[in-house]
């Protein structure tokens, strides 16, 4: 496609500007545009499960208050600190990559890398309680098991259904973010022009990941913290 | 960009001289003929064609659903098919004509093709984001019409709670995943026309420009962005329930199946304006260039668009007035319902008002385009039966429901997509096809839908309930009546595929501009350059710049 | 339905017929008088400024805030008309009347059970007098139905875990279609039934010969929940004064309830019933969870719980001390 | 068309670190506010059992979450600085806000609905032939009018 490109007096652009633009600044936009839409229906798509959630946390507050207590809030509390710094390390990488800093982009990447496996690990170590706390098999699904008689079965079940739908889908994003910021590594570390001249895809990736964020602080107290 | 093209609309094609004029001129469609180059092409209007022809053969596949349908009710008991059959074969069509045709319709094939032509960009802005939109739509439609011609579902297209999760047995979950992938394919296709349409409008082209089609669009792509998440993810809720038995929405597992009912319609209530508003859009376009006028008030019609979007998600609970959902909830969305008609009729009476002291030319496009008015007006007017809560008690699911938002749907989406094929061919393919011929189909079209669909009304009135395999001898001649009816509308589809094919062979050579249409797409070559512009044009002519006077003085000077 | 081969018009055999139908015409009327006026209109239209006639097409009108304030208006005032009239009649559609003949419908895969107070039955059969309010009380085992009797204008989901109910008046003698018209599987379009509205004197007779359906003596519903609470010695617990293990029924319907946590609610039907299959739910004050949940979870259908109901409300009822929160004129 | 860059200028790193720093202490803030009750009993009571220490509670817990979104929207995700359409985007995400709010407007306007059942004192709920006169409203007229097995 590159002769159509030529022949029409267009071979003057920067590197790094797709064919449909005409410059770095309306490309730039565009993408920053495109990546809030996109935001927009990621809260939409979290906004069903915050709806299921409040209205059986509204039907049954007693219960889910009290099951509540099974959660820790400090591994939960621990893992907000987490992200929020992880947060703050992405700014800090989207300043860098604006002030062309290469290598403190790389580091703040590998800060965030760090808390995002944190996160997991974090994560996979409050699951793994769940899953044996008690000898209780607390994973939803046809082995679930319930023994707690003060509570009935059916919203112990709902419960941690809705936990691990809800927290579920945010560990998939955190996944997703692990991997968007790996490939962004391999772009700083490799110098390449996509990245160059072009801070947004960064910050694109920075976006994406403050918002895996936002969902995060809501979770918090939504599980970790119910008031009564 | 130092060179400076001025969109003026004089019908002539801008672009740069061929040097020579033996070689035929290169287009979209014959830059390259390999396979790869349309499966991988990131060109807008490529993927348009190919959404065309994927498009057509699900919008088949439903239409045969259909007719096996109408086939089967020409008896009060048809021995056709099993009443599992039967309720497979509604299944099939609904969720095939609305989550592969309806949805993806307009917006996928003429949205794509026309916005960055419209607005005088080289695509849209993310192409590639364009191509997996469609590779998405491949694999759900493929998986949906897989699992439902082969597996089975019968759970209607709603999918309601608990019997599509706890209580039924067919392939539910793959057709659920079909529908969620189809919605990110929707949902890429918006994103994209909303960064292209705020960002790459070409210099001059500002909102007040904007063709109308434009502006339809983008109304479209913010209610899929804000609706089609939450149908997506309810459905994941469906299948999770179904297969790990959380109980979200079934009451045996302390779920409450309204909240499904809430969330479901929550997206498929606006989902009709994801599929009537770039009917409307079409519309438009057709009756501007066909009036030779600008669309009398072209504001009123703008906004009214917006205003469908935002008013479109506050009227969900219309769905609801007999599902147990609180009478106080009930009133505000009976009100709020009222409400939403008022800008569809301004849009018609604007529609109307445009053709006055107009240069009227009855082609094809234009008389899709009335019976579009004609049909859209009964279907809109019925609207209110069932906005209000009375009637609505003894209307919901019975025929008349279904007689309704068949003329919503088929009376203006399909017919708003039949005037736009007929439009836009021109310019798509460079070729005309028997204008006449295309002419007396319209009207076939438009007698073979009223016949199906006006004895609905009567069936619906009666209280015969929709989706009844078995139903009394009563509602027998109405039945019979309607599938008459969809028979001659069923020809009336045929027709177009075998002529619109013939005049890709035969046709004649359209130019630039056959309809004397004023607008940038029809400044292009038809087919189109690759890159659509040579230059970027600068937009100084105001939008819909038509003068029938001037026009019509010329045309009956010559005669 | 009537016998001639092409009707225009479903019976009118309930007191909501009459209302509906005649709000029903105007709509209709509307819808007529609309479609006609943009059809000729068009008409008119493109037959004056056909392409090639010759007409005055000069100083074209583009814009016109008047024209456009007017059609904005009018169709807005008439659809609030509508609004107003199809609100009012609908909350009187859904407004229980006070006193009325009570049945109980149950919705199942593929059938319409119900029940009358006095212990008949009736299988996809409804049998009511004529000229007094009928009130239905719904509720199903599966997926949702709907209730759907086309000659009384009369149309309600019927819901699982949760009452629903739907009141109507026949007026006419005859035999009228019951419909489920919500999708609910594969035999959807067989469950379908007849309601039988018989004239009040059939209707008593009807009565005292138990339906015709049964040879012994029916028992009332409350005399069946009785047996059944005996049988599982709910009475234990339960008895006539407040146990350490459990309150007493007596006089329970519409008494407020404190819940450990602090949280109040008026006992209906839907709390008693919830308290049957799920009694951790909503703890009431001063007890604790003793109740053997595993044992009554899942034994007693829908049937049952209705009759325990009846039981309940047999030993007495509370009036609701402050009514409930509805605006005042709606009652 | 604006320039892009000039409302993408660079924030200075200390912006950010107080924005983080912000943020930290309404973490903080969240999790000992849930903690009150249990670290000081004499206040759980109130915040425990009653109506309004519940809404208090809740009140805090969400309106901690919200005041650090709004730090990370308009901070760190750089909606401060940016153009009206990104504003706008950025509200639009709200939107999720009045679905649950005017789904709950069911759920709260449900209990207001039905006249009980129980008020109903059906005719035929009472055992064939013991048909007494008058219910516990005295309503006794009415009833008695409408009981078909009587005439």
């Amino acid at each position: 496609m590159a002769h159509v490109a030529d022949s029409h007096g267009h071979g003057h652009k920067p590197e790094g500007v797709f064919e449909q633009y005409e410059d770095l600044h309306q490309q730039q936009s565009t993408y920053v545009l495109g990546m809030w839409s996109f935001l927009v229906t990621e809260v939409m798509f979290f906004g069903v499960m915050f709806m299921s959630y409040l209205l059986y946390r509204w039907k049954y507050q007693d219960m889910f208050y009290q099951i509540h207590h099974d959660l820790s809030w400090q591994l939960g509390g621990l893992n907000t600190a987490n992200l929020l710094f992880s947060s703050f390390a992405v700014v800090m990488a989207v300043r860098c990559a604006q002030l062309k800093q290469n290598g403190s982009v790389l580091k703040w990447l590998g800060v965030v890398q760090l808390c995002a496996f944190g996160f997991l690990a974090i994560k996979a170590i409050e699951y793994k309680a769940k899953y044996d706390h008690g000898h209780l098999m607390l994973i939803p699904g046809n082995n679930f098991q319930w023994h707690d008689t003060a509570i009935p079965a059916g919203i112990g079940k709902l419960f941690y259904s809705l936990y691990f739908a809800m927290t579920g889908l945010h560990g998939v994003h955190v996944v997703i973010g692990i991997l968007i910021f790996g490939v962004m590594m391999l772009l700083y570390a490799k110098k390449s022009h996509l990245v160059q001249n072009d801070y947004i895809p960064l910050e694109l990736c920075g976006l994406y990941w403050h918002f895996v964020d936002l969902v995060w602080i809501f979770l918090y107290p939504l599980f970790y913290l119910i008031p009564k | 960009m130092s060179d400076v093209i001025i969109g003026t609309g004089k019908g002539t094609a801008v672009g740069a001289p061929q040097p020579d004029p033996n070689t035929p001129r290169v287009n979209y469609l014959n830059v390259s003929h390999t396979l790869s180059s349309w499966l991988l092409t990131k060109d807008h209007k490529r993927i348009a064609m190919l959404y065309l022809f994927s498009i057509s053969i699900f919008f088949a596949v439903g239409g045969a659903a259909a007719g096996m349908v109408r086939a089967e009710l020409m008896f009060p008991r048809g021995s056709l098919l099993q009443s599992e059959g039967y309720n497979r074969m509604f299944t099939a069509h609904g969720v095939i004509m609305i989550f592969f045709f309806l949805l993806v319709a307009i917006p996928a094939v003429f949205g794509n093709f026309l916005i960055p032509l419209m607005i005088g960009a080289r695509d849209l802005a993310f192409p590639r984001l364009n191509l997996l939109s469609w590779y998405l739509y491949m694999i759900a439609g493929t998986l949906g019409v897989t699992a439902m011609l082969f597996g089975g579902v019968d759970v209607g297209w709603t999918f309601y709670t608990p019997l599509s999760s706890m209580y039924s047995n067919g392939q539910v979950t793959i057709a659920i995943l079909a529908a969620f992938l189809a919605g990110f394919s929707s949902i890429a296709t918006a994103v994209n026309f909303i960064a292209t349409i705020h960002k790459m409008r070409a210099p001059g082209m500002t909102w007040d420009k904007l063709p109308l089609y434009v502006w339809g669009h983008y109304a479209t792509s913010v209610i899929i962005i804000l609706g089609t998440p939450v149908v997506a993810m309810t459905l994941l809720l469906v299948v999770l329930e179904r297969t790990f038995g959380i109980g979200f929405f079934s009451p045996e597992l302390g779920g409450d199946p309204v909240l499904f009912q809430h969330m479901f319609w929550f997206y498929s209530h606006p989902a009709v304006y994801i599929m009537i508003l770039p009917g409307f859009s079409v519309i438009s376009e057709i009756i501007a260039c066909f009036s030779r006028k600008k669309i009398f008030g072209y504001h009123f019609v703008a906004y009214s668009s917006m205003a469908i979007a935002g008013l479109g998600f506050l009227v969900w609970g219309h769905h609801m007035y007999v599902s147990s959902q609180s009478m106080y909830q009930g009133t505000v969305f009976s009100l709020l319902s009222f409400l939403v008609a008022i800008p569809s009729a301004v849009k018609v009476f604007n529609w109307c008002a445009t053709m006055y002291k107009g240069s009227v030319w009855l082609a094809s496009p234009m008389i899709y385009a009335i019976s579009f008015l004609g049909l859209f007006v009964i279907g809109g007017l019925t609207g209110m039966y069932l906005a209000a809560m009375a009637t609505d008690v003894h209307l919901t699911a019975t025929y008349f429901i279904v007689a309704h938002f068949h003329y919503v749907m088929v009376g203006g989406t399909v017919t708003a997509f039949m005037g736009a094929l007929h439009f836009w061919w021109p310019k798509m393919t460079g070729k005309m096809y028997p204008e006449n011929i295309a002419r007396y189909n319209a009207l076939i079209v438009f007698i073979g839908f009223n016949l199906t669909f006006l004895p609905q009304f009567v069936a619906g009135y009666l209280g015969m309930p929709r989706r009844y395999h078995y139903y009394p001898a009563e509602y027998q001649p109405w039945m019979i009546l309607s599938t008459t009816g969809s028979t001659v509308l069923g020809f009336g589809m045929i027709v177009p595929v075998f002529y619109l094919l013939w005049s890709l062979k035969k046709g004649k050579d359209a130019g630039p501009n056959p309809w004397g249409a004023k607008g940038l797409e029809w400044e292009t070559e038809s087919p189109p350059d690759p890159h659509n512009f040579h230059h970027i044009p600068v937009v100084t002519a105001p939008v819909y710049d038509y003068d029938a006077e001037a026009e019509e003085r010329e045309l009956q000077g010559e005669n | 339905m009537g016998n001639s081969w092409l009707t225009f018009q479903p019976e009118k055999a309930s007191s909501f017929a009459g209302q509906v139908d005649a709000l029903f015409y105007v709509i209709t009327a509307l819808t007529i008088f609309f479609t006609a006026a943009v059809g000729i209109t068009i008409l008119i239209l493109v037959n004056k400024y056909k392409r090639g006639k010759k007409a005055d097409r000069s100083n074209p009108v583009h814009d016109h805030q008047l024209i456009e304030a007017i059609w904005t208006f009018t169709p807005l005032v008439m659809a609030l008309a509508i609004f107003v009239w199809s609100t009012n009649m609908y909350i009187h559609m859904r407004t229980m009347p006070k006193h009325s003949y009570e049945a109980y419908v149950i919705g199942k895969q593929w059938m319409w059970h119900i029940q009358h107070p006095n212990g008949i039955r009736e299988n996809n059969e409804l049998t009511v007098p004529a000229g007094q309010p009928v009130k239905l009380t719904m509720i199903s085992q599966d997926v949702i139905h709907a209730f759907y009797v086309p000659a009384f204008r009369s149309q309600y989901h019927v819901v699982p875990g949760r009452y629903t109910s739907m009141w109507f008046t026949p007026t006419k003698p005859g035999s009228y279609h019951i419909f489920c018209n919500m999708l609910c599987g594969t035999q959807h379009s067989e469950m379908v039934g007849k309601v039988n509205v018989l004239s009040p004197k059939d209707f008593a007779a009807w009565l005292d010969k138990s339906g015709n359906r049964f040879t012994e003596t029916p028992k009332t519903l409350a005399q069946a929940g009785e047996q059944l609470f005996n049988d599982m010695r709910c009475g234990t617990c339960h008895g006539v004064e407040n146990t350490e293990r459990g309150p007493s029924l007596h006089n329970l319907l519409g008494s407020t309830r404190v819940f450990t946590n602090g949280a109040t609610q008026v006992a209906d039907e839907d709390y008693l019933r919830e308290s049957m299959i799920d009694p951790f739910a909503r703890i009431t004050k001063g007890y604790s969870n003793t109740m053997p949940v595993y044992v009554y979870k899942k034994q007693i259908n829908e049937e049952q719980i209705r009759n325990i109901i009846e039981y309940i409300k047999s030993l007495g009822t509370t009036k609701p001390a402050s009514s409930q929160p509805a605006p005042a004129g709606l009652r | 068309m604006k320039n892009f860059h000039a409302e993408h200028h660079i924030q200075s790193f200390g912006f950010y670190f107080k924005t983080f720093v912000l943020l930290a202490i309404l973490m903080v803030a969240t999790i000992v506010a849930a903690q009150i009750p249990d670290w000081f009993p004499g206040t759980a009571h109130f915040l425990k059992e009653t109506m309004v220490g519940s809404i208090l509670m809740n009140t805090i817990a969400l309106g901690i979450a919200s005041a650090k979104v709004y730090l990370v929207v308009s901070n760190f995700m750089g909606v401060k600085f940016a153009d009206n359409v990104t504003k706008m985007y950025a509200l639009t995400g709200f939107v999720w806000v009045t679905l649950m709010g005017i789904m709950f407007i069911d759920y709260w306007t449900r209990p207001w609905e039905e006249v009980k059942g129980w008020e109903n004192k059906a005719p035929g709920a009472m055992p064939r032939g013991s048909a007494s006169g008058d219910d516990e409203f005295g309503n006794v007229g009415k009833q008695q009018e409408i009981r078909p097995y009587q005439q």
